[in-house]
């Protein structure tokens, strides 16, 4: 019994970092529609200037880690302003912008690898043995990634509903032109969606840089998991994202009891590609009518 | 009788479109499908050319039962269509447009190698047909033009084309006048007239009830997803249940 | 002996052409988003050498072994096209190429996992030994224009016509009788077969091949070469494959230190990637896939 | 604008190729090529072999040389056909003599065009199929024999009879746990492997699975990424067993996660290495930084003995005995005709409050 709680424990610390990316990815395609690749960037990002501000500089967490969120999320709102909106305007822009998006990830990755230097960097916190709770083994560091993830999500779940912002953006989400044409400013809400996403990967990307540790390639493997679990939760849909990143750290790690340790990363992409086939709408999604001329 | 519909019933969700819904297409005639918005007419029309499933009910054309077979295989049993929202071939010229509709069997791939010559001699006959389709419809000057590039106007006349270009007996048009100024209709008009000329049964879904009941043999009226009546225009015109759909029940 | 550094460069331009002349009949002009591309090149490199290493089958019959086997698995990866368009097939054949990474990683007793395949012989083709730099770079010029002109055959062909109105409409190519899964279908096997040759070409040409290889990172930089050079163009395909790979190469005399030059040289070509996107989508001699077309035309 | 990018580009290449072609020609100037990897997943590896390999260039004794040496480095991003086009550049173009490669990958695509081409080639590379069969091709590598050797003896002086594997999915680390795998069957010891791949750094699922199993003692055969977060999950998980592991430790520089454990590595490198590498680095050698300095050596010293004739060079490596390297005492041990690496032997050693200590 032990070994399944510790099982579900992991599932839960990794559930959340995906989580925290899905929702962030879900956030922005809801309204940007298109898969953005550079948003594992920003969560590079995050971690490395959390680095820089507390590890190089010396600033104490509770100044650098807002800091870092917020250089992640004006580094997201500015790709989007500077390269992606322009290509919104194009006919067929789904190739376009995920390539860009592609590009604009590879670009910020050489650059920190160029600034940082290739070793591996670590926040160096001194090791602490894990509480047993349930027979689980959790550090209380990978209990607050526990818990924050979902105090961040009921937050955003608070603001999406109860916020007369949250509303115009859930609006916007379900239809652009609709929204539009009511007053909202679509502008100002990709500018906000974007914010919002950058900023949850920058969360995400701090949390695994100082439960684990940081280097320059860190951010691929995040957001191909991010983009599996908003694909498995329901694309678009938010709430349904978070749910589909937990269902992939839990997949995993139940996984790895029977797989073997190496093949985790084909476990995550088996699950996604059985749900693009059979309900690509995604697990909580509604099924999106084919536009089919009616 | 070519084309018959047995209570054919579709929903979407909680909304029924069609609901037992049977009506017969007379061989050689030109019918009108008609009925206020939401009357379930296009979803009829998808479901006659398979882009839609009916959970129940049946559709046959000369004997053949249509809704097992796939929308590919429809259209071989040569039944062609225009859609409401034009679905030409933007990035093909108006030649080639015309040129992939054709009767004969699907190209292969690697007939281009195998038999260079004949495939050669048969795209210059599909290219002839082409232009001679074009000039029909007065696009002749826009051949090699890409099809997204014309007008509103011009694109609807190129998909009717095409629709011809299918040689099929059974054309369903689906608005061919809607938002066309008044010389192309004309066109249009003479043009199903001459293809009634040559044989071919035609079944169009139209609003505009002077071009109907002007054009059209026999009319069906569609309400809720129901036919309510079936008739020549002078009887539809007077038929008291057809006047309630349309003009609300107080008349 | 700057030649022989050139020729590698052509040698691997060439093997850079067959792929994304291959990728563009799929992306181009079918208008299947394929980011699995990758697994028909590992299927090939691998399928050969494993054959030439283990029971010692001669190049050419290797060669198109997997090059069939490719076709095959190109052929039920078209299945999922039947429900899946656009960015969701982008990732459903993104995921199926991780998959086939991770197999040839971790299917140790097959493919000796991260240690690779070293030791494949030079190929052989009717007793001609092709075994020198030059002899190579002629191989692959010959592999390259054959599959090329192929290739333009038949996008040109009424074959091709109807791939492009797939691309254009499916919905509309079906209710005028083309069957379109089919023709999905066979295009997918012939770009899976043709990526697959590549793979063993390349293969036998460096003679080592490890897991590596078929990394995300080299599915971005194929597809990059078919947008930078143009989709719905093969010979922008070529362009393409041409220049992006001799463009990092001039990097490599510039005197920077070692350990910059390795995150500019990646930066340079991501920027580049970008530029291009950004500011001629419809790449270098591509047809304007991307923007409106106004010609004077009445609109 | 079309053909614009594309005859941009090549004339940069012309221009950049003649720039640097034209002084190789200048007499009795010999060029030694560094291929690694600067970017992509093991570009920490190319920075340590870098630091090792320029030191001993720039100690170099210039006036009791007979030729000068020109040392040139290139990118290879860890993608083998950058590596084939680096050993081009190298050769075609700058004319090297001779080339230093840092991995078994790099060296499985240059040993076969080095042996062609008939220059030497110093590879630090695990994998023995780098040497097999080749003439110019030498290896600088602490066989994996001897450390397995060493590292199973203390196994069994300890008494312990199964150790659980944790290894990256890496060459490097691929040959050394496939030997290790085999000679511990021979001696009864079960060896459990357990793979991850580099993007994955979350070792707890396979911890839970080890929590009520008895075994003796975790090997990590981890890269430098892995090994940090994979100690440190250890410890959070409340494991006694010791942490040991073959040269790893080596590879990364703040150890104290480690204090108290004991593991194998090639001889410790000597005080004289490690003071220089120290005051020129301001940080302890790491890796393969040791290797690349003795590679750049022991080509000087061919070079300079035998002269630049590939076969004359190559006869004074393999009649190398008892030299002193950074990795300690070295031999040629050509058990292969022609193949063959340098061998050093292997120490137990530990860690003890931060410090790498040698034990025996």
């Amino acid at each position: 019994m032990a070994v399944l709680s510790q099982l579900i424990a992991n599932g839960l610390i990794a559930g959340s970092i995906y989580a925290l990316m899905a929702a962030g990815f879900s956030m922005m395609f809801s309204i940007q529609r298109f898969m953005n690749i550079a948003h594992g960037a920003t969560y590079v990002v995050g971690a490395f200037s959390a680095y820089l501000f507390a590890k190089i500089i010396g600033w104490p967490f509770w100044i650098a880690f807002p800091i870092a969120i917020a250089v992640a999320t004006l580094l997201g709102i500015l790709i989007n302003h500077i390269v992606f909106e322009p290509l919104q305007k194009e006919k067929d822009k789904n190739l376009a912008l995920l390539l860009a998006s592609f590009g604009m990830f590879l670009l910020i990755e050489s650059i920190i690898l160029m600034i940082f230097g290739a070793d591996v960097k670590s926040f160096g916190l001194p090791v602490e043995r894990g509480m047993d709770i349930l027979g689980a083994i959790i550090t209380p560091l990978q209990l607050i990634i526990i818990i924050t993830a979902p105090v961040v999500f009921i937050g955003i779940w608070l603001f999406l509903k109860k916020t007369l912002v949250g509303k115009a953006l859930r609006a916007t989400s379900d239809n652009t032109v609709i929204a539009a044409t009511m007053g909202i400013n679509i502008r100002a809400m990709t500018f906000i969606s974007t914010g919002l996403g950058s900023a949850l990967a920058g969360l995400a990307g701090i949390l695994v840089a100082l439960e684990q540790n940081l280097e320059h390639s860190m951010g691929m493997s995040a957001i191909l998991k991010g983009l599996t679990a908003a694909i498995v939760g329901g694309i678009g849909n938010v709430p349904a994202a978070i749910l589909g990143g937990y269902l992939i750290g839990l997949a995993e790690n139940l996984g790895i009891w029977y797989l073997p340790s190496g093949y985790k990363d084909a476990i995550s992409f088996v699950i996604l590609i059985i749900f693009l086939l059979f309900r690509p709408q995604g697990f909580f999604g509604m099924k999106k009518r084919e536009e089919v001329a009616e | 009788m070519s084309l018959t519909v047995k209570n054919l019933k579709r929903s979407f969700g909680g909304v029924e479109a069609v609901k037992n819904c049977s009506f017969k297409v007379k061989q050689g005639k030109i019918t009108a499908l008609i009925g206020p918005n939401g009357a379930g007419k296009t979803t009829v029309f998808n479901i006659i050319t398979g882009i839609i499933r009916p959970d129940a009910g049946n559709i046959t054309f000369k004997g053949e039962p249509l809704i097992v077979l796939q929308t590919h295989e429809i259209a071989r049993l040569s039944i062609a269509r225009t859609f409401q929202l034009l679905k030409l071939f933007p990035k093909l010229t108006c030649l080639e447009n015309l040129m992939i509709a054709h009767p004969g069997k699907d190209e292969k791939m690697f007939d281009c190698f195998l038999k260079p010559k004949k495939i050669r001699a048969e795209d210059e006959a599909k290219r002839a047909r082409a232009l001679e389709l074009l000039k029909v419809v007065d696009l002749e000057r826009y051949k090699d033009e890409k099809a997204g590039n014309l007008s509103y106007g011009q694109q609807k006349l190129l998909d009717i084309a095409r629709c011809l270009a299918t040689e099929a007996n059974l054309l369903l048009f689906d608005e061919p006048v809607a938002g066309v100024n008044p010389i192309v209709r004309e066109r249009i008009k003479k043009l199903l007239k001459e293809l009634k000329q040559q044989g071919k049964t035609i079944l169009i879904i139209e609003h505009d009830m002077r071009f109907v009941m002007d054009l059209c043999d026999e009319i069906i009226v569609l309400d809720h997803g129901v036919e309510i009546a079936t008739g020549t225009p002078a009887k539809i015109k007077k038929n008291k249940k057809v006047i309630e759909a349309y003009l609300g029940v107080d008349a | 002996m700057i030649e022989t550094y050139l020729l590698h460069l052509f040698i691997i331009a060439c093997l850079y052409v067959i792929l994304t002349t291959s990728l563009n009949l799929a992306i181009g002009y079918t208008g299947l988003l394929n980011l699995g591309h990758i697994a028909f090149y590992a299927i090939g490199a691998y399928t050969s050498s494993l054959l030439a290493l283990n029971f010692g089958v001669p190049f050419w019959i290797g060669a198109l072994a997997g090059a069939t086997l490719a076709a095959i698995v190109g052929y039920l990866l078209s299945y999922p096209t039947i429900k899946l368009k656009g960015d969701y097939l982008a990732l459903g054949t993104l995921g199926f190429s991780i998959i086939v990474e991770s197999v040839l990683k971790n299917w140790v007793s097959l493919t000796r996992g991260p240690l690779g395949l070293p030791g494949i012989p030079k190929p052989s083709i009717f007793g001609f030994a092709i075994d020198t730099i030059p002899k190579y770079a002629l191989f692959g010029l010959i592999l390259a224009v054959l599959v090329y002109i192929v290739l333009e055959i038949v996008v040109r062909s009424p074959f091709g016509r109807v791939l492009q109105a797939i691309r254009d409409d499916e919905m509309a190519a079906k209710t005028l009788g083309k069957d379109t899964f089919n023709a999905k279908a066979k295009a997918l096997a012939l770009s899976a077969f043709i990526a697959a040759i590549g793979g063993s070409y390349y293969a036998h040409y460096v003679t080592f091949i490890d897991p590596t290889f078929f990394s995300i990172l080299e599915t971005i930089l194929i597809f990059s070469m078919v947008i930078v050079g143009g989709t719905a163009s093969m010979l922008g395909s070529v362009a393409g494959a041409v220049l992006l790979t001799l463009l990092p190469e001039p990097l490599r005399f510039l005197p920077f230190p070692s350990s910059i030059i390795g995150g500019m040289r990646q930066a340079l070509y991501a920027l580049l990637l970008v530029l291009v996107i950004r500011w001629r989508p419809q790449g270098l001699i591509g047809e304007n896939t991307f923007k409106k077309f106004k010609n004077g035309v009445k609109r | 604008m079309k053909h614009a990018a594309t005859i941009l580009v090549l004339a940069i290449l012309l221009v950049g190729c003649t720039a640097t072609g034209n002084n190789v020609n200048e007499q009795d100037v010999i060029t030694i090529g560094v291929i690694s990897s600067f970017s992509g997943e093991m570009a920490v590896q190319g920075e340590h072999l870098e630091q090792g390999v320029t030191l001993a260039y720039e100690q170099l004794d210039r006036t009791a040389l007979t030729h000068s040496y020109r040392l040139l480095f290139e990118d290879d991003a860890y993608k083998s056909d950058k590596t084939a086009a680096a050993y081009r550049k190298l050769h075609d173009i700058d004319g090297a003599s001779a080339i230093i490669g840092s991995d078994s990958r790099s060296g499985n695509i240059v040993a076969p065009i080095a042996e062609t081409d008939a220059i030497l080639f110093c590879s630090v590379a695990s994998d023995p199929a780098v040497v097999k069969g080749r003439k110019y091709v030498f290896k600088h590598w602490t066989t994996p024999e001897a450390e397995v050797a060493s590292y199973l003896a203390v196994v069994e002086q300890q008494g312990w009879d199964r150790v659980i594997v944790l290894e990256s999915v890496h060459p490097g680390v691929e040959a050394i746990s496939d030997m290790i795998e085999k000679a511990a069957r021979e001696r009864g010891i079960l060896l459990e492997r357990h793979r991850f791949q580099s993007g994955d750094t979350d070792f707890r699922g396979t911890l839970a699975k080890l929590k009520n199993q008895d075994f003796d003692a975790f090997a990590l055969f981890l890269m430098p990424n892995h090994l940090q977060t994979a100690g440190k999950q250890i410890l959070e998980f409340g494991f006694e067993q010791p942490r040991t592991t073959i040269e790893m430790y080596d590879f990364i520089d703040d150890v104290s996660l480690f204090e108290g454990e004991w593991y194998i590595a090639p001889a410790d490198p000597t005080g004289r290495f490690v003071a220089s590498f120290t005051e020129r680095y301001g940080e302890a050698p790491e890796s393969v930084a040791p290797n690349g300095y003795d590679c750049l050596n022991l080509l000087v010293k061919a070079f300079e003995e035998g002269g630049t004739d590939p076969d004359d060079a190559m006869t004074v490596i393999r009649q190398l005995k008892d030299y002193q390297g950074a990795v300690g005492t070295l031999h040629y041990s050509g058990s292969l005709i022609e193949g063959g690496s340098i061998e050093s032997p292997a120490l137990k050693k530990m860690i003890v409050n931060g410090k790498r200590v040698l034990v025996e």
